[in-house]
């Protein structure tokens, strides 16, 4: 505890949006009793440019050292209120925002009183963190103005002319020894039919007379490390490496199409796959009279997508083919058309005028092939048909690279469950988030055609573009940093972090301690649980705090919201979703008490003995779905720290069921409401826990040696 | 050309250009208004520029900026001696190098008729149209070619500005203008110099200079046809201002819709600078200024100053409540001054002669000349320019030859829809800025419309009531619901169905809309209803009791009928009739289904023998 | 009319170095220029490049007349209503291109042939009522020239 | 310091105070729509218009923008002041008449019926919602769109945001609960009022990305029996 601690208060009625489910008159009084805190103070309208200002002086007046703002939820407001701080001369990181709006007053707007009750435990840890905060400016990195493309198709070679032309040096890498990728097996071009191969060309060559524009051909990038904005890359070419520098990053590395083995007789000589018959018609030699087209072809399980790509694909290749063969018998079967463009059923009625005929197939009823023929069920006619075939094209969707997985791990960016690159899920990002500078275009993003991966290059190329611009970037975010008196130099915190920021440095001769480098430090504070002597602390979010916030979240003695539950969630999933629920003013059970964490995998077992130990009857690790962690690997380390924390608690008596890790996903607050109260379900089942008295001797002791750290 | 860096230079360059332009060589212009080009005048230069060819003759051609008296285009003039022909056509061509150019002989056939006296004219000084007149910004059009700064130099220009730049300082040149009592042309009228004073004095290093050419107004053109026909004087202007005021950063807003006059400027705008009379240290003076041109993308609201700069700095042209002025808080929240095309072209010409001289024009309140797009229904549709204090009579009449087909003059619809109309009981008024706001109309943009007995006054002011509520950003209530409650009240009038209580409702709104609306457009929006109402209230109340429309124009009070003993079974009427109403035998009178009638007046228009008549 | 192509509009963007807020409105009417209309994927690039909010973009394309968010024919008819056209009988002109085109002022016939627009004065009013076709001017109109002028641009008699 | 008279009350603010803050000081009620503390002026609703007197007479001024001037005289509930608040919310009533919100005006006002109807709305276009989701939380996933009687409130392509954060700060400073935070289909969560009018097939890969969404046609289209909503 420090001394000459001065927090100042405030508590914002939100205009009635919070005033009308929670007394905060009440509340400032119930907080002016609170030790450390000099100023306890309601505000109507805490963003407004008045309330603003009359905070402004109460800092200036009363010289409050410490700010706590109970109000809305930290992502809209936060950074005004620290802007509104630095202005009245305090660092912004000595502001703490607790969030009775989203997190409690609108979830339990039906039960006041208990409501009530847990405004002022979170109030109470608020508080408890702030007097433990500490002032801290951010890492300033300064940007790399040049990029990485890797891949070399349309896509690629798009965004880097884009950046090259506005004189952004980029540095693009294919790893075949051509450029062009899928572009150059294509025929025609939908919708104006121009060649393939022509465009190619025209590209390739604008490409190589760019003079920002270095390309490596038969080229792998086999290591990305370094900072946002300062990312050091290694180039493998024929066993030789190459490092540089570049500040964003743009994945274009595309897609393959996926070969239907074992699917409608493909394999056998009349049955091709579009891209096949991309080649047949470039040579220009089609023999037959009756050819069929499956869309959707083998996409009736799950776990496919239907891709406007092959719908596309099919429709030009019909109009191809009918133009340049007109006795040909066409029939093109389908079960969903995804057409995009500015009137597609133009093209749809031209092909029916030329003699394409549409079929229509259900998910349940897919077409059987035969060597004889196709049999369908026409779902407009509703009759089968059987349709002879002396060539059967099948659309088949891209499907990822192989060595996609590779990358993503080198990128430390994850996959989506078909292996494509998603976009970052900033929509319910959390504050203070800071872009990775990493973009991803074209069919590695999702199967797109010619006009939409143009498009989409340009697209990333724009915001890599706006990023490099910066010049330079601030991380406002939290940071580890090791105690080196304390440190032995076990590197076990080097293993655990995903992003190579902590490295052994050689201290005076014979053993070598861990460094953390600020610049890579996401503060996601997985290496904190990790080390045996808790060397390292997290700037902005310290083990003490964090202990402090989870004693006093609970402190309400004999609380009436018994079970007591504690909430330690990640804040990209459960966190975020948990204010959603907040923003739908979804109601859940007043007993869960939330603190919001950085990752699930900063969770220490120790932590969760403390709750315990200060009351809590059940504790609930939620955190992001496998493979969507932010972090690479923090949910699966939270996974095994509380495995094997059961054991331990089982030691001292506790029921494991008390404990529990769950995934969620950051936009479905139903589910998360459904999780909530079957989770305090199951602990009231367990009913209140039965330990020894909390004055108890050994339960003092616990708590004193734990809250030591 | 060489960059110009003194004063000296200038002159230098002026002396050499005059002399190459020799006063007795024979010189043809053709208009090149975007009127005259309509009729077809590029067609006309180019036959001009054959013929020469083919003549071997060593004329000069040019072709010029607008007349102004865009009913008789092309226009042709021959100088020296200022021979007018009118509507020439391509056939015409040869003649007029053979026999005018030649040998100087006028012919006779091509003259232009004055439809009062009947009687041909000769020369272009002695037409009516601009003997009248008081031609002080439009004089040069006739002259310069508008895309040869060399042109402009040679007949004086930039004169002012180097007088300016190397005789004067900043608080003179605004003290001129002040002196000059310049008004905004704009149409509100406010003392420029005041306005230059206030953004000179006004606390900041950067300043912006605006000119605004978004001339929205239906029914105006005399900014286009400035910027069109002679903008290097516009830009002159703006060079002052800047050193007066002390900007080095200036836009000049124009419509979209004026592909011309965008044209010009920017060649003018690329000259000035190669001449470097735009740009770094002009004139050897130290000062620096350059223009930009953005573009107006439709929106008559952003004629409005707050909306205008909104949209320079690239967002909806919404205004914003004022204070703070642009004078104080303008483009990017910098004090910015703003002034119309007209207003800008003033300034070299009192720089040049002195306020002295101007203030000798004009009115006690309203000093200089005003330029007035005469349309609508009169003989001599186009631009006048007159002093101020020039009454209504003399602008119609005398200048503007009448109203066609001897009709009888009704009402003048002044400034636009925000201006209103005035009846003939006012035509002797003398006009400035106070009396036409006193009569319940305004200066405005100089729009004037005549009307004639057979426009309808509610359906004049149903029709700019439409306009302005299209136009409308919507923002404020009183603008956005209340121009739709009074169109839809019109409108209901219009039809027929309009109730006793509606008058009354309609001044209440206009009222309303008048005080409380957020920017100009809405306090201006109701004028249009509230002087009809003044002057004609028994044509409202016409269509609202008796159900008729004096002037024959409400679709739903009128009937379309075939004069039988006019009609000759021509069956034109029929042929053409888009709803089929019309039936009848060839060579016998026509029927007129009135069940099927639209009462498009497509037979009236079609029918050569009268035989269809309204009522 | 061209097709969108998200390369043309990367040049159009290219054009503007200086890209600000303030060429905006500039950079929106070359590409209206280009296409007659604004492509959404268009507009999205605009303010990536620029940074500026899409929602501003895509106010400001709704906010003007002289852009068009709709595909436009392959001919632009405008009718100018303009007082003086107005007082001229500009509404006969503008109701007979309706009758015969089967849309009203703002639409475009079906077949992508004709797009009806109306224009605030086009400052040409000595030669009211006026229409311009494809930037074409066509002074002193009146309903009875309006077929004749619709065929010059090639609408076949069928319609109407 | 600047002095000056509103209803007759001399009083004193600081400079650059606005004539509704200042009357709001002194507790004198000015009604307002587009007015929020935590937002700049906008001046839209012309409800809070006071008389300001002049040399050239009165005039109308909007009170919450209106800075106040050295010896300036303000009437808050003047004739003319009143008879502007009652066209005004009789105008607002035109679509507007069920809004507790204008009704209680209306009651206010004393004005009964309007003389003039619009289809019933219940947007006001006060702009609360797009000015804070701009100003404060800084991300403009929404803005108004067109203009005049056509403007409306709305993300861009008027399609479900992929800039919205779902902060709600929007929906809790409508003023009308015109706004409301709903789920459009099972992925894309959008505003309600502002969600695609299209019908998206939940497609994992293309239905995210795109704000172009996928025009998926029946069989009866495709057999040209009826063409599809596009056009």
């Amino acid at each position: 505890m420090k001394d000459n601690l001065k927090i100042g208060l405030f508590i914002c009625d939100c205009g009635g949006e919070i005033a009308s489910y929670l007394d905060t008159e009440a509340l400032v009084m119930a907080a002016e009793q609170l030790p450390q805190v000099a100023l306890s103070q309601r505000m109507p309208y805490l963003c407004s440019r008045r309330d603003l200002m009359k905070l402004q002086e109460a800092i200036r007046g009363a010289g409050l050292n410490h700010i706590v703002v109970a109000g809305c939820t930290p992502r809209t407001h936060e950074a005004l209120l620290r802007s509104a701080c630095r202005e009245a001369g305090l660092n912004g990181h000595l502001l703490e925002m607790v969030n009775i709006r989203e997190g409690c007053a609108w979830v339990h707007s039906a039960d006041g009183e208990r409501a009530m009750a847990k405004a002022l435990d979170l109030l109470k840890a608020g508080v408890a963190r702030a007097s433990l905060s500490e002032p801290y400016e951010g890492v300033k990195v300064q940007i790399t103005p040049s990029a990485l493309v890797i891949g070399g198709g349309v896509a690629g070679m798009t965004a880097a002319l884009a950046l090259a032309k506005r004189g952004i040096a980029v540095k693009l890498v294919e790893k075949e020894h051509h450029l062009g990728g899928l572009l150059r097996n294509l025929h025609a071009l939908y919708p104006k039919e121009q060649r393939a191969s022509e465009l190619l060309k025209c590209q390739i060559e604008e490409l190589r007379e760019e003079p920002n524009v270095e390309i490596l051909l038969g080229a792998q990038v086999s290591e990305v490390t370094g900072p946002v904005g300062n990312y050091r890359v290694v180039v493998t070419s024929g066993g030789a490496e190459r490092a540089f520098q570049v500040g964003a990053i743009i994945v274009a590395t595309g897609a393959q199409v996926q070969k239907p083995f074992g699917l409608f007789r493909y394999g056998t000589s009349k049955v091709i796959t579009q891209l096949e018959l991309e080649s047949l018609l470039a040579k220009g030699d089609l023999q037959a009279e009756q050819v069929v087209m499956i869309l959707c072809a083998g996409s009736s399980d799950e776990n496919t997508y239907p891709s406007a790509l092959c719908s596309l694909t099919a429709l030009k290749q019909a109009l191809l083919i009918k133009r340049t063969h007109p006795k040909v018998r066409l029939t093109l079967l389908f079960r969903d058309l995804y057409l995009k463009g500015d009137n597609p059923e133009a093209d749809i009625r031209k092909a029916k005028e030329l003699g394409v005929e549409f079929i229509q197939y259900g998910p349940e009823a897919e077409p059987r092939v035969t060597a004889e023929g196709v049999e369908v069920y026409d779902l407009l006619t509703k009759q089968k048909a059987n349709l002879p075939y002396d060539l059967l094209i099948l659309a088949t969707p891209l499907i990822p690279q192989e060595d996609v997985t590779v990358l993503a791990n080198r990128l430390k960016i994850p996959l989506d469950s078909h292996g494509f690159f998603p976009d970052v899920r900033l929509r319910l990002r959390p504050h203070g988030y800071i872009e990775r500078a990493i973009y991803v275009c074209g069919a590695a993003h999702y199967p797109s055609d010619l006009r939409e991966t143009t498009f989409q290059a340009l697209s990333a190329a724009a915001r890599a573009f706006n990023f490099l611009k910066q010049k330079q970037i601030i991380s406002e975010g939290a940071m580890a940093a090791v105690d080196a008196a304390l440190c032995t130099g076990c590197g076990s915190c080097v293993e655990i972090c995903p992003f190579q920021a902590i490295n052994l440095r050689p201290k005076d001769g014979l053993l070598s301690i861990s460094v953390v480098e600020p610049t890579l430090c996401k503060g996601c504070g997985l290496c904190l649980p990790a080390c045996p002597v808790k060397a390292i602390s997290l700037q902005g979010d310290s083990d003490p705090q964090l202990t402090a916030q989870i004693q006093a979240i609970l402190s309400s003695e004999e609380s009436k919201d018994r079970p007591l539950i504690l909430g330690l969630f990640c804040e990209w999933s459960a966190y975020a979703v948990a204010e959603l629920a907040g923003a739908r003013h979804l109601q859940y059970p007043p007993n869960l008490r939330i603190i919001s964490l950085r990752c699930a995998g900063r969770i220490d077992p120790y932590h969760i003995l403390w709750a315990f130990l200060n009351g809590a009857d059940g504790v609930l690790i939620g955190g992001c779905l496998p493979g969507k962690c932010h972090y690479v690997r923090g949910n699966q380390q939270a996974e095994g720290r509380v495995a094997k924390l059961n054991d331990a608690l089982a030691a001292r008596g506790f029921e494991i069921e008390r404990v529990r890790l769950q995934w969620f996903q950051p936009d479905n607050p139903s589910a998360f409401v459904e999780e909530i109260s079957n989770f305090v379900a199951q602990i009231e089942a367990l009913g209140p826990r039965v330990t020894q008295d909390r004055r108890s001797q050994d339960g003092a002791a616990e708590k004193r040696s734990l809250g030591a750290r | 050309m060489e960059i110009v860096r003194t004063p000296g230079q200038l002159e230098k360059l002026r002396r050499s250009l005059s002399k190459e332009r020799d006063p007795n060589q024979p010189c043809v212009t053709v208009c090149g208004g975007t009127g005259c080009r309509a009729y077809g005048s590029e067609r006309v230069l180019e036959a001009f520029q054959v013929e020469k060819k083919a003549q071997t003759n060593r004329v000069n051609l040019r072709m010029t900026g607008c007349h102004g008296f865009c009913e008789r285009g092309p226009l042709v003039v021959i100088q020296p001696r200022g021979i007018f022909y009118p509507g020439v056509k391509v056939e015409d061509v040869p003649q007029i190098i053979s026999k005018t150019v030649e040998k100087g002989d006028i012919i006779d056939s091509l003259l232009y008729v004055d439809p009062t006296t009947g009687q041909k004219i000769t020369y272009e000084s002695e037409v009516p149209f601009y003997k009248k007149q008081g031609r002080l910004l439009l004089d040069m059009n006739g002259q310069i070619d508008p895309t040869s700064i060399t042109d402009y130099i040679a007949l004086g220009g930039y004169g002012s500005l180097s007088k300016v730049l190397s005789q004067m300082t900043p608080e003179e040149v605004i003290d001129e203008v002040a002196r000059a009592k310049l008004r905004g042309r704009g149409g509100a009228g406010f003392p420029t110099g005041l306005k230059w004073r206030l953004t000179r004095e006004a606390p900041g290093e950067t300043k912006y200079l605006v000119c605004n050419a978004d001339e929205g107004d239906p029914g105006a053109y005399m900014d286009r046809s400035i910027m069109e026909g002679n903008p290097h004087r516009v830009l002159e202007g703006m060079i002052i201002g800047g050193y007066a005021i002390g900007a080095d950063k200036s836009f000049v807003y124009i419509r979209k819709e004026y592909p011309l006059a965008v044209k010009h400027l920017g060649i003018a705008i690329a000259q000035a600078r190669g001449y470097g009379l735009l740009g770094k240290d002009i004139l050897g003076s130290g000062f620096d200024f350059d223009v930009e041109i953005r573009l107006g993308a439709g929106a008559f609201v952003c004629g409005e100053e707050t909306a205008l700069m909104a949209s320079i700095e690239g967002r909806t042209g919404e205004p914003r409540p004022r204070p703070p002025y642009p004078s104080q808080e303008g483009l990017w929240g910098k004090p910015t001054n703003i002034n119309n095309v007209k207003s800008w072209a003033n300034v070299p010409l009192i720089i040049e002669k002195g306020a002295d001289w101007y203030v000798q024009m004009g009115t006690e309140g309203s000093k200089g000349t005003a330029i007035f797009s005469v349309v609508g229904k009169i003989n001599n549709t186009g631009l006048v320019e007159v002093p101020m204090g020039a009454t209504l009579c003399q602008i119609i009449f005398d200048i503007g030859g009448g109203i066609p087909k001897g009709k009888e003059f009704k009402a003048v619809q002044i400034g636009g829809p925000s201006g209103g109309c005035i009846s003939k009981e006012y035509l002797d008024t003398p006009i400035d800025y106070e009396s036409l706001t006193e009569l319940g109309a305004m200066m405005g943009s100089g729009g004037m419309v005549i009307c004639d007995e057979d426009t309808c006054m509610v359906d004049l002011a149903r029709y700019f009531m439409t306009f302005v509520q299209e136009e409308s950003c919507g923002k404020c209530v009183p603008c956005r619901v209340g121009t739709k409650a009074m169109l839809e009240t019109l409108t209901r009038i219009t039809k027929g169905e309009g109730q006793g209580s509606d008058i009354d409702y309609l001044l209440e709104l206009a009222e309303a809309v008048k005080s409380s609306s957020l920017c100009g457009l809405g306090q201006t929006a109701p004028n249009p209803i509230l002087s009809t109402l003044r002057y004609f209230r028994e044509e409202y109340e016409a269509h609202i009791y008796d159900k008729s429309c004096p002037a024959k124009v409400c679709r739903d009070l009128i009937t379309y009928e075939v004069l039988a003993d006019l009609c000759t079974g021509c069956v034109v009427c029929a042929r053409n009739c888009p709803t089929g109403a019309i039936t009848g035998e060839r060579c016998a009178p026509h029927i007129i289904n009135q069940a099927l009638c639209v009462r498009c007046g497509l037979c009236k228009g079609l029918c050569n023998f009268d035989a269809i008549s309204v009522s | 009319m061209a097709d969108f192509s998200a390369k043309e509009v990367d040049d159009i963007l290219n054009g503007q170095r200086d890209g600000t807020e303030s060429s905006l409105i500039l950079i929106l009417g070359e590409i209206q220029e280009r296409y007659h209309y604004l492509p959404r994927d268009a507009l999205i690039l605009v303010s990536q490049w620029l940074g500026i909010p899409l929602s501003q973009v895509y106010s400001i394309a709704t906010f003007y007349n002289a852009f068009s968010l709709k595909r436009q024919g392959r001919h632009i008819i405008h009718v100018c209503t303009g007082t003086a056209c107005h007082v001229r009988g500009a509404t006969q002109v503008l109701d007979r291109f309706q009758r015969r085109l089967e849309i009203e002022s703002g639409e475009t016939t079906p077949d992508w042939e004709f797009t009806l627009e109306t224009v605030n004065c086009l400052g040409a009013c000595a030669l009211g009522p006026i229409t311009v076709v494809d930037g074409q001017y066509f002074g002193q109109m009146a309903a009875s020239r309006v077929d004749k002028l619709l065929k010059e641009f090639g609408m076949e008699r069928e319609r109407a | 310091m600047i002095h000056l008279t509103i209803d007759n009350q001399e009083i004193e603010v600081e400079e650059g105070t606005t004539i509704l803050e200042a009357a709001q000081e002194k507790g004198i009620f000015i009604p307002t729509l587009c007015y929020h503390e935590a937002l700049e002026p906008y001046a839209a609703c012309r409800l809070c218009a006071v008389e300001l007197e002049g040399k050239r007479g009165s005039r109308l001024v909007a009170s919450c923008a209106y800075p106040c001037e050295e010896g300036a005289v303000i009437h808050t509930d003047s004739e003319m002041v009143r008879r502007s608040r009652r066209i005004t919310v009789e105008l607002l009533m035109a679509s507007s008449e069920h809004l507790p919100l204008v009704k209680a005006l209306a009651a206010q006002l004393g004005v009964a019926e309007p003389r003039f109807r619009l289809p019933p709305d219940d947007c006001i276009l006060c702009g609360l919602c797009v000015r804070a989701c701009r100003d404060i939380v800084g991300i403009a996933a929404i803005s108004l769109l067109n203009r005049g009687m056509e403007k409306r409130i709305g993300p861009p392509f008027e399609i479900a945001s992929n800039a919205c954060i779902e902060c709600g700060t929007c929906v809790l400073i409508c003023p009308t609960g015109a706004l409301k935070l709903e789920d459009i289909t099972k992925e894309e969560k959008a505003i309600h009022r502002w969600g695609s009018p299209f019908d998206r097939r939940p497609c994992h890969i293309c239905g995210d990305h795109d704000l172009e969404p996928h025009l998926s046609l029946g069989p009866h289209s495709i057999l040209g029996e009826q063409t599809s909503g596009e056009e």
